[in-house]
C-alpha cells in the first residue's frame, strides 16, 4: 500500500470544490444514505478524538454496508480503529495514536492486523496530523514545523515529508504534506438542516478537518432550525457550504462520549476490551455479530449497549455543567 | 535502610510522588493521563499550587476532581473547571511557541541518552509488538524540556531503543540540536528505585539520587546499560504521610497506583 | 432612447442594480461594503435568495437589516442573523481554499487589464494622493473572480493603473498564472455606462452591453485607453421598479447610492 | 526607517517567553500603569479591526503618556491610525487598509503625515497580515500563501518576502516573514485578575495576536472572578500566559464599538472627520487637546463625547441580540 496520500495540486483542489453544490439547501438524510456517500477506496477523516464525539454510528453503518478499502485518518483512534480494521473496511489507519484507552492497555485487535499485515497504522506525531489537516484546510501544500525531526516517527515518513532550511533564519525545519481526505465524517451536537453545525465543549481537530475535507458528512445529536443556529452565530464551529449530508442520530458516539450529554459507556469498553483478550479474531467477531449485524436499528443496537449503562453515561455527561 | 516490605506505598505510588516533587509552582505542564497526570495534580495540591496544566486534548489549566480521574487527555472530564478549551492543533503549537516548561511523560522503552520508544518492540518493519504509538510524545519531547516517570526494569532501560518514537538527546553530544530540535530535551527520568538526570556534556543519563532503601547495585542489575553516578548523588526523602493520603484521595480506585 | 436626464435614478443606484444582476442563486460572495454590499443584498432579496455572503471582518451568511447597514464589514452589525461568526484570517482563507464564487470590489483605478489601484495616486515613492490600500481587496483578486463596481470616468480607466493594488490579469495572456496566480481574475466591470468582460485571449477588458441610453462613443469618450466591443454586446435592460423600490428600502439614508 | 521587523530566531524567541512569569497571579494594573508598560520603540499591534474592540482607552493613555518612536501594527486601522500618527506617538503603522471608514472618504491625517514623510503607512493585504501573525502565533518563521503574488502590493514587500517553488507540487508560493509584536494591546469583554480574556461576537485577529506577541497588555469592560470564567472554558479567548497586565476600563473602545455593548459612536466619529477636513494639523491638534490632553480621566473623555452619544451607542450595542 502507498505511504500517505500525495498532496493534491492546487488546480484538482479548486476543481474539487468549485463542483459541488455549496448553496445554503437542505442536507437531511438518513443514517444509512449518509453511508451510502461514501464510496469504496476513499481516504475518510474521522471527528473528534479518541473517545469523544466519535461518529460511531456512521462507522457502525459503513461496518454494515460492508464499505471495502478505506483509508481511515484521525488525531487519536480508539476503539473506532479496531472495529474499522477487524471488520475489514480499511486497509490503512493514518493517525497518531492507536489503543482503546491507557487504562486497557495495547489494543489486541491493532496488533493482531497490523502485525499480520493484514492491516497498517501508519504513524504521525499528534501534532503533524494536526498540521497536515491545517495545511490542507488553508489551501496550503505543506505547513512546516519544528517537529518530528531526529527521531524514527520522522525517519519513517521521511519519502512524503521535506527536509528544508528556513530563508529567513537558516533554522532546519520540516515540511508536512497537506492531509485533504475525501470525506470528513463528524458528529455534532446540534446542526441545522443547512449543515450549520454547533460544538460544544473541546472542539480538537473538526474546524481543519472540515475545511479540508473534499466534503463534510454530519451526524447530529439533534436537528435545531436555522433560526435557532442564527442566534449564537459565534457558535458554529465550521461553515455549511462544506457539508454535503447531516443525519440526525440520538446517542451517535455511543460507546464513546459526546460533551455535555453522555460520557463514555465505560462498561461497554470493558467488555469489547475483555471479549478481544484471549482470542481476538474469534471474540471481535463475535462482537461485531452481537453488536453491529445483529441489531435492526441504531436503536436496537443502544438497546444491546443496556438503557442502564446509557442512563449512567447519561447522567456522568450531564455532570460537566454542574459545579 | 527500610526493607521494601515493609513500605506502606506501591511502586506507582512512590513513582507518582517522587515525579510530583520534579515539578516547582508557577509552571506550565504538559502531561498524559497516569502516573504523570497523577503527579502534577499532587504537586498542584501540595508545595505547587499554581502549576499550570495542558492536556493534548485541548485543555489549558483544569482541576482535576479527585476519584473522577479522566480516562484519557481527550474526555469531557478533563475540561473540569479549566481556564480554557481550545483545538488539539492549537494546544500542541503552545510546545512549539515556548509556552511549555516541562512536559511529563511515560514510555515503554528508555536508551542511554534519554530516547523513548512507545511505538514498536523489535524491528519495525516486522514488530514483535505493535505499541500505540507517539500520540503528542514525539512533538512533547522535541519542543519541550521532559520529565519521566517509569518502572526500572532492565527490559526497559535499554542501550539503544528499537525505535526512536520520543526524541531524547538522540546519540548524544550536540546532535538533538543538529537534528533540528535547538530546544527542550530530557530533564529527569523518575523511577521507583531512583532519580536520572543527564550529564551536561556527553547527554548520557547518570543517577542524581536513590529512593531510601535502594543500593546503587541494584540500580545497575536493573539498568540495561552501564550506568555513571553523579558526583553529589544524593537519597530521596521518603513519601511523606500527606503526600499519600491526597495520592490516593485522587485515585481511590487505584486505576493507576496499584 | 431614454435621456440621463429623464431617468428616476442616481448612478449609484444604476450601479447597484447591473451589479446585483451579474450574481447568480447559491453563489458564495465575497463582498465589501458601499455598492458591492447593496448590490448583493439587492440580489439576496430578488432573483438569489440563496447567495451566501462573507464579509472580511469574519461573518458568514448574515441578512442584512434594511436601514441598518454597517459602516464597514467589520463592526457588529455585519453579524446580523449570520450562519457563522469566525476569525479574519479564517474567512480570508476561505478565499485560498477555494469556496469563494464571486469577490465584490470597487476601486479608484482599472486598468485595460483589469488591474485595480487603491493604494497610490502618483508616483509610489513620493505619492499625489496616498490611499486607503488594499484592506481584502489583493487577497479577494488574488484568488476568485472578480465583479467590480465603478464610476466610468476618464481618471478611473486608464492605459496603466500607478500602482497594481488588487491584481487583474496583469499585463494580460497568461501573465496572471506564470505570476502565481492561476486561478480567479477579473470577471465583470459594471460601470453607470456599461458592463465591460473580459476578452478570453488577451485578457483586454471590452464592452459586453451598454445601458439603455448610453451611446458606444460615449463610453469610448469616457475611457482612458482604446477599448473593444464584444461582438454580440447588448443593451441591458433598464432599472425595474421593483429593485429601485428594494434598494432605497436597504439604504433609505441614501449613504451610499446618493 | 527600515522595512517591517526582521524575523526573530527561534532561539530569541524562546528565550523571551522562557524569561517571563507565565504563572496565573493577579495583574489587575490602573489604565495608567498598563499604558506605562509599553516602551519607546515597541512594535504595538492592536486588537480588534477598524471600529471595533479598539484598545482606545489605553492609545488615550500612550499618547498622554507622549510616547515615541512606537510601531503599530493593525489588521485594518480607523482613527486610531489617525491619533497614532498626529500625536506623534508612532512613526509607522503596518496594516492592510487605513481609513476612518468608507463612508467619510479618504483620512486627511494618514495623507498629510505619509505624504510630507513624517510617518510611514506600510501596506501588506489584510490576509497576509493575519497570516504573518498566525505564523508568529505558532512558533514559525514564516508561513506560505498563494495571494499578493504579481501585485505591486508584493512588489513593495519583496525584501522581506520570499518567493518559492513548493518541493512537493512545483508551484509558486510566497513565504511571509512572521510577525512577532513586543506587545499585543487588545479591548475585551470580560477577563478575571489572572488575564483569562473572554470575547462576544468577532474574534478578528486576537487569538494570533496574543500568541505572536512577546506579552499582552489587556483591557476590559469588566473584571469578572475566575469562577465565572471556568463555567464556560470555551469562551475564554487566548491562554492567560501570554497577558502581563489588566485593566477594567468600562467604553474602554470608545468611540469604536465593543460587540453587544455599544455600537461606534457615530456622530463623534463624524466630528472627527469634519474638525480634520478643512486644516488638518490644525484640526488634529484641537481635537487632541480637547479629547487627549485636558480631560483629567477617561470618565472625563467620556463625559467630553457626550452621555447622549454614550446612550444611542449603547442602546445600539445591546440590540445585536435583539430578534
Amino acid at each position: 500500500m502507498p505511504q500517505t496520500p500525495p498532496v493534491k495540486p492546487y488546480a484538482q483542489l479548486r476543481a474539487e470544490t468549485a463542483g459541488r453544490d455549496r448553496s445554503l439547501h437542505d442536507k437531511v438524510v438518513t443514517l444509512d444514505a449518509a453511508a451510502a456517500l461514501i464510496r469504496d477506496g476513499e481516504h475518510v477523516a474521522i471527528g473528534g478524538c479518541m473517545m469523544s464525539r466519535t461518529p460511531s454510528a456512521l462507522i457502525w453503518a459503513l461496518v454494515r454496508a460492508r464499505r471495502r478499502n478505506l483509508t481511515f485518518s484521525r488525531s487519536i483512534v480508539s476503539s473506532d480503529g479496531d472495529i474499522v480494521f477487524a471488520s475489514g473496511i480499511a486497509k490503512k489507519v493514518i493517525t497518531s495514536w492507536f489503543s482503546q484507552g491507557i487504562v486497557w492497555g495495547i489494543s489486541r485487535v491493532m496488533r493482531a492486523w497490523t502485525e499480520s499485515g493484514r492491516a497498517e497504522f501508519e504513524e504521525w506525531s499528534h501534532m503533524s496530523m494536526g498540521l497536515r489537516y491545517r495545511a490542507g484546510a488553508m489551501g496550503l501544500p505543506f505547513m512546516p514545523t519544528r517537529s518530528m525531526m531526529g527521531s524514527d516517527v520522522g525517519r519513517l515518513r521521511a519519502g512524503t515529508t521535506k527536509d528544508f532550511v528556513c530563508p529567513f533564519t537558516g533554522e532546519k525545519l520540516l515540511l508536512l504534506p497537506a492531509l485533504n481526505p475525501d470525506v470528513a465524517i463528524i458528529h455534532v451536537q446540534r446542526c441545522d438542516q443547512f449543515g450549520n453545525p454547533q460544538i460544544d465543549g473541546l472542539p480538537f481537530m473538526d474546524h481543519d478537518l472540515a475545511l479540508a475535507a473534499k466534503r463534510v458528512i454530519l451526524t447530529t445529536e439533534r436537528i435545531v432550525s436555522n433560526d435557532q443556529i442564527r442566534r449564537q452565530p459565534d457558535q458554529t464551529a465550521f461553515p455549511f457550504f462544506t457539508v454535503e449530508a447531516v443525519a440526525e442520530v440520538p446517542y451517535g458516539s455511543a460507546p464513546h462520549e459526546c460533551y455535555g450529554l453522555y460520557e463514555p459507556f465505560f462498561k461497554h469498553m470493558d467488555l469489547f476490551a475483555e471479549m478481544t483478550r484471549a482470542d481476538v479474531e474469534k471474540g471481535v467477531e463475535d462482537y461485531l455479530k452481537r453488536f453491529y449485524f445483529e441489531p435492526k436499528s441504531w436503536t436496537e443496537y443502544l438497546d444491546r449497549l443496556g438503557l442502564n449503562d446509557l442512563l449512567v453515561a447519561t447522567r456522568a455527561g450531564r455532570s460537566i455543567y454542574d459545579d | 535502610m527500610t526493607s521494601l516490605l515493609q513500605r506502606n506505598y506501591t511502586s506507582s505510588e512512590l513513582l507518582a510522588v517522587m515525579a510530583s516533587r520534579t515539578l516547582a509552582d508557577g509552571q506550565t505542564v504538559f502531561a498524559g493521563v497516569g502516573i504523570p497526570l497523577l503527579a502534577a495534580t499532587l504537586a498542584q495540591r501540595l508545595h505547587a499550587p499554581g502549576i499550570t496544566l495542558l492536556f493534548e486534548g485541548g485543555v489549558l489549566g483544569p482541576f482535576i476532581v479527585p476519584g473522577e480521574l479522566p480516562p484519557s487527555t481527550n474526555e469531557q472530564r478533563c475540561t473540569r473547571r479549566a481556564n480554557m478549551i481550545l483545538p488539539i492543533t492549537d494546544v500542541l503549537l503552545l510546545l512549539q511557541r515556548g509556552y511549555v516548561d516541562i512536559g511529563f511523560l511515560g514510555g515503554a522503552q528508555i536508551d542511554r541518552y534519554g530516547n523513548i520508544n512507545t511505538s514498536f518492540i523489535g524491528d519495525p518493519a516486522k514488530p514483535k509488538t505493535r505499541l500505540p504509538g507517539t500520540g503528542g510524545g514525539n512533538d512533547i519531547a522535541s519542543l519541550a524540556k521532559i520529565v519521566v516517570a517509569m518502572k526500572h526494569e532492565k527490559r526497559r532501560f535499554v542501550e539503544k531503543v528499537d525505535f526512536i518514537t520520543s526524541p531524547g538527546f538522540l546519540s548524544g553530544g550536540d546532535s538533538r540540536a543538529r537534528a533540528g530540535l535547538p530546544t527542550g530535551g530530557m530533564h529527569k527520568i523518575v523511577t521507583d528505585l531512583a532519580i536520572l538526570g543527564v550529564d551536561p556534556a556527553s547527554k548520557k543519563l547518570r543517577v542524581e539520587a536513590l529512593h531510601p532503601g535502594v543500593a546503587a547495585d541494584q540500580v545497575r542489575a536493573n539498568t540495561g546499560f552501564s550506568i555513571d553516578f553523579a558526583p553529589n548523588a544524593t537519597v530521596t526523602d521518603l513519601p511523606t504521610g500527606r503526600e499519600l493520603e491526597v495520592l490516593r484521595q485522587l485515585d481511590p480506585a487505584q486505576l493507576y497506583t496499584a
